[in-house]
């Protein structure tokens, strides 16, 4: 099992799909993905959860340490279509009070402001 | 004794253990064999993804901190049922024992307020399991034991 | 000796290894273990039905002839890949040293027109297998090793 | 993972429908549903493979170990519907010169003399 991280951009909102299962083994990636984003002055993010089927703490370790520097930059950090279990990970631990969560991709964007009649590429 | 209890109690299955390199390479097999060895038990779906989760947490902290890293070691799972309650042990032979009672349960609100990262696989573990203990001997082995009651 | 030659051959693999009861209740548990391992080594569905045959009749023959039907031992199957061979080595604790010298090929013709039933897993293993052989050590403990040769 | 054992009956040609996997642990109902029907004076079997995923060295003692008094008795025990790795097990062994494989249960019947015109039930 791996992870396999696909990314689009919806407006000024950046959409990563995410498939697989998210552990210390598979988070590197990710984990550079996110901050190669920031660094270029992206702070707007809705992430795909559809085909993830599992997230560990270090997972969510990671989604933590950029949420502060997306908030502070008036961003935000959308978790879109997670599975039921993958859900449960994230409000075992009251991460549901920190991350917004949407049925799917397109819910998340309409959550941004200026997402109204925004395309997909 | 332990085994004596087992089989006791639950004459249709006996224990099962796996080793495995300590090595985030190899997060992906151990919960697989959680999940076989779940299934030939019967659990629940559910009851398999809360053990995979505690068994992840468990073996990245032995890799990372009992272990510190070194990926040429080994740890053992071993897989035991004794009437409702599913126990999985988590050895390794790091030397280091680690001592629980350092690390009390975070306070969410306090934790999530901070953006800080880390330290909630412990947190997890106590969530998901009915029972968390962790004990060593004195040839440098330490064993984490989860403990779920499960439906089947 | 053989861990400098696998990790020198494969880095990408490490030992695996699991523990199971001498009871042909984890038959099927021991060949999902070899399609998790396999799986895990990228080995094809037909190397998989190959190793997870081989390993059936290891273990089965390990159960009723080894230790007699005894279902209270262990039996240890530990998975290796170093470069194209992958080793399954099966071991028992029965003291019953095994010499498979004592047991040619059957002739299959011949073996076929007497419909006699059994004595065929040794002869399987044999074909299905590029390499079989049973060591024992002075402590009572004997292993049997399978090597197949792999595409991946 | 376990073996399930029906059977049906075609004329006087028994049907045996097995579902799993043949080894030293499934294989008890098999061995005594066999013995049964031969105690019955029954030697037309039609067994159908198609959902039979593996079969051990032990699977194939138990059929050698009746086919003798089938033979003996003018009848005969076909395997329809084999799995190609199932049926490669066989014929490792040259268990494919002493029973006949064919593709439907239907054909297997028609092996069998005075089946012409005889209807499932
Ligand atoms: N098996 C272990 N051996 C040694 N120290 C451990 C072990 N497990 C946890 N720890 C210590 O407890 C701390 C908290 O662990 P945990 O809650 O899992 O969070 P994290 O691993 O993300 O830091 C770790 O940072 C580490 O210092
Ligand atoms: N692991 C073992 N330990 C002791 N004896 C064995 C072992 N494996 C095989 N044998 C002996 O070799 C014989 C042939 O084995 P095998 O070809 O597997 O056929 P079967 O098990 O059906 O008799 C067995 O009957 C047994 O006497």
């Amino acid at each position: 099992m791996s992870l396999a991280l696909s990314q689009k951009t919806i407006g000024n909102i950046q959409v990563l799909v995410l498939a697989g299962e998210i552990d210390a083994q598979t988070l590197p990636p990710l984990e550079g993905k996110l901050q190669e984003l920031l660094d270029k002055g992206h702070y707007s993010f809705v992430l795909d959860f559809q085909q993830v089927s599992f997230i560990a703490s270090a997972g969510l370790g990671v989604l933590m340490s950029v949420i502060g520097t997306i908030q502070e930059n008036n961003g935000d950090l959308v978790i879109a279509s997670a599975q039921p279990e993958v859900y449960r990970t994230f409000d075992l631990l009251d991460f549901t009070t920190l991350f917004k969560f949407t049925d799917s991709v397109a819910a998340g964007v309409a959550l941004f402001p200026n997402a109204a009649g925004v395309q997909g590429d | 004794m332990e085994d004596a209890h087992q089989s006791a109690d639950s004459p249709s299955f006996k224990p099962i253990s796996v080793s495995l390199p300590s090595d985030v390479s190899y997060l992906d097999i151990a919960r697989t064999f959680v999940a076989d060895v779940g299934n030939k038990v019967g659990l629940l779906a559910s009851e398999i993804h809360d053990l995979q989760l505690a068994v992840t947490e468990a073996v990245t902290n032995v890799i990372e901190h009992a272990y510190a890293g070194d990926s040429s070691q080994r740890i053992e799972l071993a897989f035991e049922k004794a009437g409702e309650c599913f126990t999985i042990v988590i050895t390794d032979n790091s030397g280091n024992r680690f001592d629980p009672v350092n690390y009390p349960e975070p306070d969410m609100k306090e934790y999530l307020s901070q953006y800080r990262a880390g330290g909630l696989g412990l947190f997890l573990m106590r969530k998901l399991m009915d029972q968390v203990e962790f004990f060593s001997d004195s040839s440098g082995t330490n064993h984490l034991r989860l403990i779920k009651r499960v439906k089947s």
